[in-house]
């Protein structure tokens, strides 16, 4: 009786989609363990946490937030590609308006160049929203033009030199800390909050499920996509802002050209890593975030590891390959049962779906 | 005797489960060569599922397959084309994007040295539907730009076309006209005087009766019986499909005495209402508590009529009124919000969100009216969830269930069920019982009429003639995307409304 | 006849028409034909890569390995030939069959595995780049009397312009595309799988086997356009083609291929690659622009011509009844 | 000292005329002698600050020296760059300049320009052509020369250590010249000393944050680091706010050293936190800009002109810092 229970827990917790990306995340950690057994050792150092994990959710923190925004892109079955530009842009915005300032320290105007890069960074997500639900143009276009144009307008922005502050209050966001963890921890917290918030608590989620599923049956189930796309293009933007700021304030400076770049990559990878299908409809905000937290943990391995530069990619290739093969059933099945069952192409996989 | 001979085909102890339910229980099937051989059982009695365990697009997890004689382990819908068996599947499944001639002969294109010779091709594919179909289309227009009933006729063209030993039609019958439907039972009997062996889903009783020499039953995702056609009185086969005793099963229909005539004032008014290309300029009105019916051929404009009604298309002439005041539709939601709820016949694309529950699917429609951020509460969705699949009768009840993988008359179910929850003023249904089973097909009807009773209005459009005679008050008849007349009272007789169509 | 469905290809001829005309009237030199043959020289890399990425995309998937496997074949290339001294006819049907392999290997994986195209071409882009790094840091120049011959040779054209051979190869091989993707069974399989897999599973199309072959084509493509690439480069690098796959892409779309599959032409695709050619040469006629005004401007123009390209082929899907 | 009237220099040298003629226009009219004289210069991007520096100085001093410049910016990509060459060869530009992104794979298109008769010029870095009469000369900086003064450096504060010395290396873009050459030259110099060693080396792909993010991860796994060598300035920078941020002390604790001397990494420098900057001129436009018109002028010119490079320790950079252009 104890027993089937038992099984039977192991059964569900198995199918729960968030199963596999945790299996792999825990094993990278495991590896850590094994090779540096001090990997989880965390040290009080001059009044905040020290130690690698502090490290991997701090530098984990802007691909977190920008793959957050990406998930809800990609269940509305499409993909921003503008967000390692509008990093930049955040970033380059806010150095810009407090090195014009004429005491950098001052809250006021820290407070308005963030006001400002965040707003900055809206807008451009909104400009992709029009282009692909008002024109009509297919994301991968619509905001390839912005991940072209994007990163000029940063570099405008910085006069192409790196835009160097010496602003702590600017610091205290990306690599100051509040009760012993890094700020940033709180800055992903709070959006992930309301992230999950929003679309789980509100109707919204399903809207955005339902319109990356069927767009033409949503619009006549009553559903207002273009808006539901605009919106959630311009959180997106506002995710990948946010990122910006973090990064930019981590070094206390403003690269227009290197910020953020390839983050787009990165972030995409996360969220599919995290279960959301490119192909639009069920998202998972977990998942994403378990994702992101997988790249990044495998960054600090390889540079703790070191691992050499040369070798570093093909270490990479590996360790997807293999996280998107556990993840697949097909393949466990394979392993299993010698791919018995391969031949029926019909059978999709069991829905994830919790 | 045909039970001396032996089968083409015998599937034995099928089953077959899939995560939460079992689908098939053991089934045992035969088809011979040479006859029409119906299989029933309600929505979800596992028909599909065995088809597709049959032309290797599921696999089975017990049970063996013959064919001609010889045992067989068909691994994919291809090696099952390859082995004689074609197959048209419940969902028009062909590929909107290519042209009505490529989905005809993909796979199978007439070639030279491999090269693809697209003009015979073509030329094939008109030949054949003119001949076969009595369709006359562009075939080198994409097959999206046609209606699902040109889409049906066509994946029907390319399974006969596919000469073979072995003939499956899932519901072909489902969007066809009784001209259309006519036309394929002769193509039928000729192939199976041939010695074809042909497997035949349908719900509708006449034509299984029509068409069929045998009729094997399955119920829940069990096996029932095997039977001769003529040995079994309807009223044996439906009592056997649905497992109860069942006394008058025939529908009462509406007693021309409670026609009442639609003398009250219009509750939507449409005037020279069009779309070039698409619907001639047309007057409609429709007051409370009316069913109105719309009847035409098939292309004659009926889910034109009713997707301006709804604003999903834009009209670009003439004027729709309400009587609640203001004019115009500007989109599917604006109708909504005015108490219009509209039922797609192409559940597929413009009905079921396929990843998402039955409860998310049913209360859909109803949380977009609300917005995003009233939301329903979860506890809720359940109750209406829970109350819905009782009343509709969906199956398998399970509110968390996806909703594609239901099956196809569970599907309508819940798209119907989506509309309903709205609390319309005017439900338009196009084909509602559309792959409906027949005890369901009644419960809608008979649900159409207490509607109307509680003073809702319904548009009704259906392919089946004498539906639309049973439950509607006043016919608007269509032809060539014009409506052509209107019909009420006294003269909605099957008679009249034929003429009209055709045109006398 | 006039074929509605090629009105978005007339439309992306008609604007890269267009865009080369104005470039004509701005700036002096522009308007001539080796102009137009520099277009063609420069890009022919890209256009092969573009070419096999169009049925990738048509198929309704996505292959980001591209560019590096274009680096990955100039260094094998570079390496066999300069440091192991093996003939040019023995390195190029290697590096094309290894492409292929790499190719079909992809292809098999999300297939046999259901794993997203996306994510399992990402990781062989990763693969193929750091295969780069592995087999050799820096670069390599070849100098080999076949490939700088190869390289060097101008194809004399009327007129006193010229192509390169790469430009002949890369002609060639649309021109087979074109045929493939329109007359033999493999590329109309490739549109029905991408505009409906589950249907064209149903309708018994061998959907795994032309899935891997897309991948295994466009494995090929990239391979080949790696040996163009070599020719046009003379060295081998594992910093080759960074950043192509987003070309490529780019000009499929561009080029009015629709990313979610089933619609596409490989005409358009060339197109596609060509205007953003043009656009390039337009800004470097201009010669005006800083570094970053160059980004902006090569953006508003890509967006100038999108959302022309929309306005004019809007009409089609509202002929659409 | 090249700030002077270089549009009346070029035009009146006879072998300038017979160029001009051949490569420009046809129709040698009389306005045609005092045409301006048009140069295309092909950049690799706009990746670092020092390259924005190095536009920089390149576009000023072609206006100062009243040439007609044609700037065009690769993004990184050497088909870009190779675009933009042919481009010019089209446009009949009088001399073509460029900053290869890497040494191989130019030959052809140099070969072209050659046929058309427009003289080459390299700038920042070389390409390894057999035929050096394709291009003119090169200015610009040796990176392997860079790393070596970097490692000697090196050698000679701990040439009397008992200890091991610790490095960790930050290197650049994998793969890319410099940083292939930087890393080569400093191995090539410590590896006289064997207590000098190498513990980690890991890209920081030339950037602050990849920088800081690659150091926090060195102090994590390498108890004792002595010593820091990043391949410029910026990466050092980011490692710096690293190091600070695990309580230790740039400059005392770790030693860095860095490439590049740009404003920020002198400040840096003259702060104590970066204790040797070996410097990368960026500022190559007067240089070129005095070539072109050598070139032009048919006057015989060294195929090699290597920049003047300095080295700062913490002292001379605080000198120098207030002079600095970049
Ligand atoms: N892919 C699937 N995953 C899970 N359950 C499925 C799947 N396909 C079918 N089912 C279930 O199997 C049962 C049988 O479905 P099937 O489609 O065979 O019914 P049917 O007899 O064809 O009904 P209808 O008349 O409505 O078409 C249903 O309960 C359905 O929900
Ligand atoms: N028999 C036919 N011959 C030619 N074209 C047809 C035919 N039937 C339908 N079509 C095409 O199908 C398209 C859609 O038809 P429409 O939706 O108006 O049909 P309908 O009246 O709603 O019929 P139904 O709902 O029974 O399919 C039209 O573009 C029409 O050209
Ligand atoms: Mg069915
Ligand atoms: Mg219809």
């Amino acid at each position: 009786m104890n027993q089937t229970n038992r099984t039977n827990l192991m059964n569900r917790m198995r199918k729960h989609h968030l199963f596999w990306p945790l299996a792999v995340l825990g094993a990278l950690l495991l590896f850590n363990l094994i090779y540096s057994p001090d990997f989880f050792s965390v040290k009080m150092r001059g009044g905040h946490l020290y130690g690698n994990v502090i490290d991997i959710l701090n530098f984990g923190a802007p691909l977190i937030l920008v793959a957050i925004g990406m998930t809800l892109v990609i269940a509305t079955k499409g993909i921003d590609l503008s967000v390692g530009s509008i990093v930049a842009i955040a970033g380059a915005m806010a150095c810009l308006t407090i090195s014009k300032g004429g005491d950098q320290n001052s809250l006021g105007l820290v407070l308005i160049a963030v006001g400002l890069a965040l707003a900055l960074s809206v807008v451009l997500g909104l400009w992709n929203g029009l282009l692909v639900s008002g024109a009509g143009i297919q994301p991968i276009i619509a905001t390839l033009i912005l991940m072209v144009a994007g990163r000029g307008i940063a570099q405008l922005i910085t006069d192409g030199q790196i835009i160097t502050l010496s602003s702590p209050k600017y610091e205290f966001i990306g690599a100051g800390s509040l009760a012993t963890l890094p700020f940033s921890i709180f800055v992903v917290v709070a959006v992930f909050a309301i992230a999950a918030l929003v679309t789980r608590k509100t109707a919204l989620g399903m809207f955005i499920e339902s319109v990356g599923c069927n767009p033409e049956a949503s619009r006549l189930a009553g559903i207002r996509s273009k808006y539901i796309v605009i919106a959630v293009y311009m959180f997106c933007g506002l995710c990948a802002g946010i990122a910006g700021l973090l990064l930019s304030s981590n070094i206390s400076s403003a690269d227009g050209n290197n910020a953020g770049l390839w983050y787009e990559l990165d972030a995409i990878l996360a969220v599919v890593i995290g279960g959301t299908s490119l192909n639009g409809g069920r998202f998972y905000l977990t998942g994403t975030l378990v994702g992101a937290l997988i790249i990044q943990t495998l960054s600090t391995t390889i540079y703790t590891v070191g691992i050499p530069p040369e070798v570093t990619l093909v270490v990479k290739a590996f360790v997807v390959l293999a996280v998107c093969l556990i993840q697949s059933e097909a393949f466990r099945k394979a392993l299993a049962y010698r791919w018995k069952t391969r031949r029926y192409p019909g059978e999709k996989e069991v829905a994830r779906h919790v | 005797m045909t039970n001396d001979r032996t089968p083409m085909l015998q599937m034995k102890g099928i089953r077959k489960s899939f995560p939460g339910v079992r689908a098939l229980k053991g089934v045992d099937f035969r088809l011979f060569p040479g006859e029409v051989h119906a299989l029933m059982g309600e929505n979800g009695a596992g028909k599909s599922t065995l088809i597709k365990a049959l032309t290797g697009v599921y696999s089975v997890d017990e049970g063996t397959v013959h064919l001609d004689g010889s045992p067989i382990r068909i691994h994919s819908p291809q090696e099952s084309q390859a082995a004689g068996i074609s197959t048209v599947y419940q969902e028009v499944n062909l590929c909107p994007n290519l042209t009505v001639a490529e989905n005809i002969f993909i796979g199978r294109e007439p070639r030279k040295l491999g090269r693809i010779r697209w003009k015979e091709m073509n030329r094939a594919a008109s030949a054949l539907l003119a001949d076969r179909m009595q369709l006359h289309i562009d075939v080198t227009r994409n097959l999206e730009s046609y209606s699902v009933a040109v889409q049906q006729l066509v994946a029907i063209a390319r399974a006969l076309s596919i000469s073979a030993k072995v003939l499956i039609l899932d519901e072909p019958t489902s969007s066809l006209d009784r001209n259309e439907v006519q036309q394929l039972f002769a193509i039928m009997r000729k192939l199976k005087n041939e010695g074809l062996a042909i497997l035949f889903v349908t719900h509708f009783l006449d034509q299984v009766y029509e068409i069929s020499d045998r009729i094997t039953i399955l119920r829940n995702g069990e096996f029932v019986g095997e039977y001769m056609a003529a040995e079994l009185p309807r009223i044996e086969l439906v009592s056997r499909m649905i497992g109860k005793e069942l006394h008058a099963f025939e529908e009462k229909a509406r007693a021309s005495s409670d026609r009442k005539a639609a003398s009250d004032a219009p509750w939507i008014e449409a005037a020279g209402l069009g779309r070039k290309g698409a619907i001639e300029p047309f007057d409609l009105s429709i007051s409370e508590g009316e069913v109105v019916g719309l009847a035409g051929l098939l292309g004659s404009g009926r889910t034109e009529v009713a997707r301006l009604l709804f604003g999903a298309d834009k009209a670009d002439e003439g004027k729709l009124t309400f009587a609640a005041g203001g004019d115009g539709l500007r989109s599917p939601r604006h109708a909504i919000s005015r108490g219009i709820a509209f039922c797609s016949e192409n559940r597929k694309t413009e009905g079921i969100i396929d990843e998402l529950t039955v409860r998310e699917n049913i209360v859909l429609a109803l949380q977009a009216s609300r917005g995003w951020f009233r939301t329903i509460s979860r506890k809720k969705q359940d109750e209406i969830a829970d109350e819905y699949i009782k009343a509709l009768n969906i199956n398998p009840p399970n509110p968390e269930h996806l909703v594609k993988n239901l099956s196809g008359g569970n599907q309508q179910k819940v798209i119907l069920a989506r509309w309903l929850l709205t609390q319309p003023k005017l439900l338009i249904l196009d084909e509602p019982t559309r792959g409906i089973d027949i005890g369901a097909k009644a419960d809608i009807q008979k649900l159409v009429l207490s509607l109307s009773e509680q003073g809702m209005s319904v548009l009704f459009i259906s392919s089946e003639l004498e539906e639309v005679l049973r439950v509607c008050e006043r016919i608007a008849v269509l032809r060539d995307r014009r409506i052509v007349k209107e019909i009420a009272g006294e003269d909605m007789n099957s008679h009249n409304v034929m003429q009209a169509i055709a045109g006398g | 006849m006039f074929d509605r469905k090629l009105l978005p290809i007339w439309v992306t001829i008609g604007l890269f028409a267009l865009m080369f005309a104005a470039g004509s009237f701005r700036y002096t030199g522009f308007f001539s034909m080796q102009v137009v043959l520099n277009l063609l020289i420069d890009n022919a890399f890209l256009i092969l890569t573009a070419v096999g990425m169009t049925f990738v995309i048509v198929s309704g998937g996505i292959d980001l390995s591209v560019g590096s496997v274009i680096a990955f074949t100039t260094m094998v290339s570079a390496t066999l030939i300069q440091q192991e001294g093996w003939p040019p006819a023995v390195v190029i049907p290697l590096v094309l069959a290894i492409g292929t392999v790499f190719g079909w290997t992809m292809g098999a994986i999300i297939h046999y595995f259901k794993i997203q195209p996306f994510i399992v071409t990402l990781a062989g882009m990763f693969l193929a780049r750091g295969l780069c790094y592995v087999i050799n840091i820096d670069t390599i120049t070849i100098d080999n009397a076949f490939y700088t011959k190869v390289a060097q040779t101008k194809v004399g054209l009327p007129g006193g312009s010229f192509v390169s051979i790469n430009v002949l190869i890369a002609l060639l091989v649309v021109a087979i595309a074109i045929y493939l993707a329109h007359y033999t069974r493999f590329g109309r399989n490739v549109y029905a799988i991408g505009g409906n897999e589950q249907s064209a599973l149903l309708m018994g199309l061998p959907v795994g086997r032309t899935k891997i072959g897309v991948y295994a084509l466009s494995g090929f493509c990239s391979a080949l356009s790696g040996v163009v690439y070599t020719f046009y480069m003379l060295s081998g690098y594992g910093l080759h083609a960074v950043g192509t796959e987003l070309d490529a892409i780019a000009g499929v779309v561009i080029g009015g291929t629709l990313l979610t599959g089933g619609v596409g032409y490989i005409a358009g695709t060339v197109f596609g690659v060509l205007i953003q050619g043009v656009i390039q040469t337009i800004i470097s006629f201009e010669g005006t622009l800083s570094s970053w005004w160059t980004k902006i401007v090569i953006g508003l123009l890509l967006f100038l011509f999108i959302v022309l390209q929309r306005m004019l082929g809007a009409r089609r899907s509202s002929a659409k009844t | 000292g090249n700030n002077n009237n270089n549009g009346g220099n070029a035009s009146p040298s006879p072998s300038a005329e017979v160029k001009a003629s051949e490569s420009a226009s046809p129709s040698a009219s009389p306005a045609a002698a005092d045409k301006q004289v048009v140069l295309g210069f092909a950049q690799v991007g706009a990746e670092s600050g020092w390259r924005s520096a190095n536009t920089k100085s390149i576009q000023e001093s072609a206006a100062a020296a009243g040439f007609d410049l044609k700037f065009s910016d690769a993004q990184q990509k050497q088909e870009n760059q190779i675009k933009a060459i042919r481009s010019y060869i089209q446009q009949k530009v009088d001399v073509i300049a460029f900053s290869p992104v890497v040494e191989s794979g130019w030959d052809t298109v140099l070969k072209e320009a050659k046929d058309a008769g427009i003289p080459v010029i390299l700038t920042d870095r070389a390409v390894d052509s057999k035929d050096t009469t394709l291009y003119k000369t090169f200015i610009g900086s040796d990176f392997v020369e860079e790393g070596r003064k970097a490692g000697q450096w090196v050698l000679d504060q701990y040439k009397d250590t008992q200890d091991d010395i610790n490095i960790v290396e930050l290197q650049g873009t994998t793969g890319s010249a410099p940083a292939n050459d930087r890393k080569a030259g400093f191995a090539d110099v410590i590896k006289a000393n064997p207590k000098l060693k190498v513990i980690a080396s890991q890209t920081g792909e030339f950037t602050r944050a990849k920088g800081k993010e690659v150091m926090q991860a060195f102090l994590k796994a390498n108890k004792d680091i002595d010593v820091l060598y990043a391949h410029n300035d910026d990466m050092a920078l980011g490692a710096i706010q690293a190091i600070e941020a695990a309580g230790l002390v740039p400059g005392k604790d770790i030693i860095i050293i860095s490439v590049d001397a740009v404003k920020d990494g002198m400040t840096a420098a003259s702060e104590g936190k970066i204790n040797f900057i070996v410097e990368c001129n960026p500022l190559l436009g007067p240089q070129l800009m005095e070539a072109v018109n050598d070139v032009l002028a048919g006057k015989e010119i060294p195929q090699r002109v290597v920049t003047k490079e300095g080295t700062f320790t913490s002292e001379q950079a605080k000198e120098a810092l207030p002079s600095r252009q970049y």
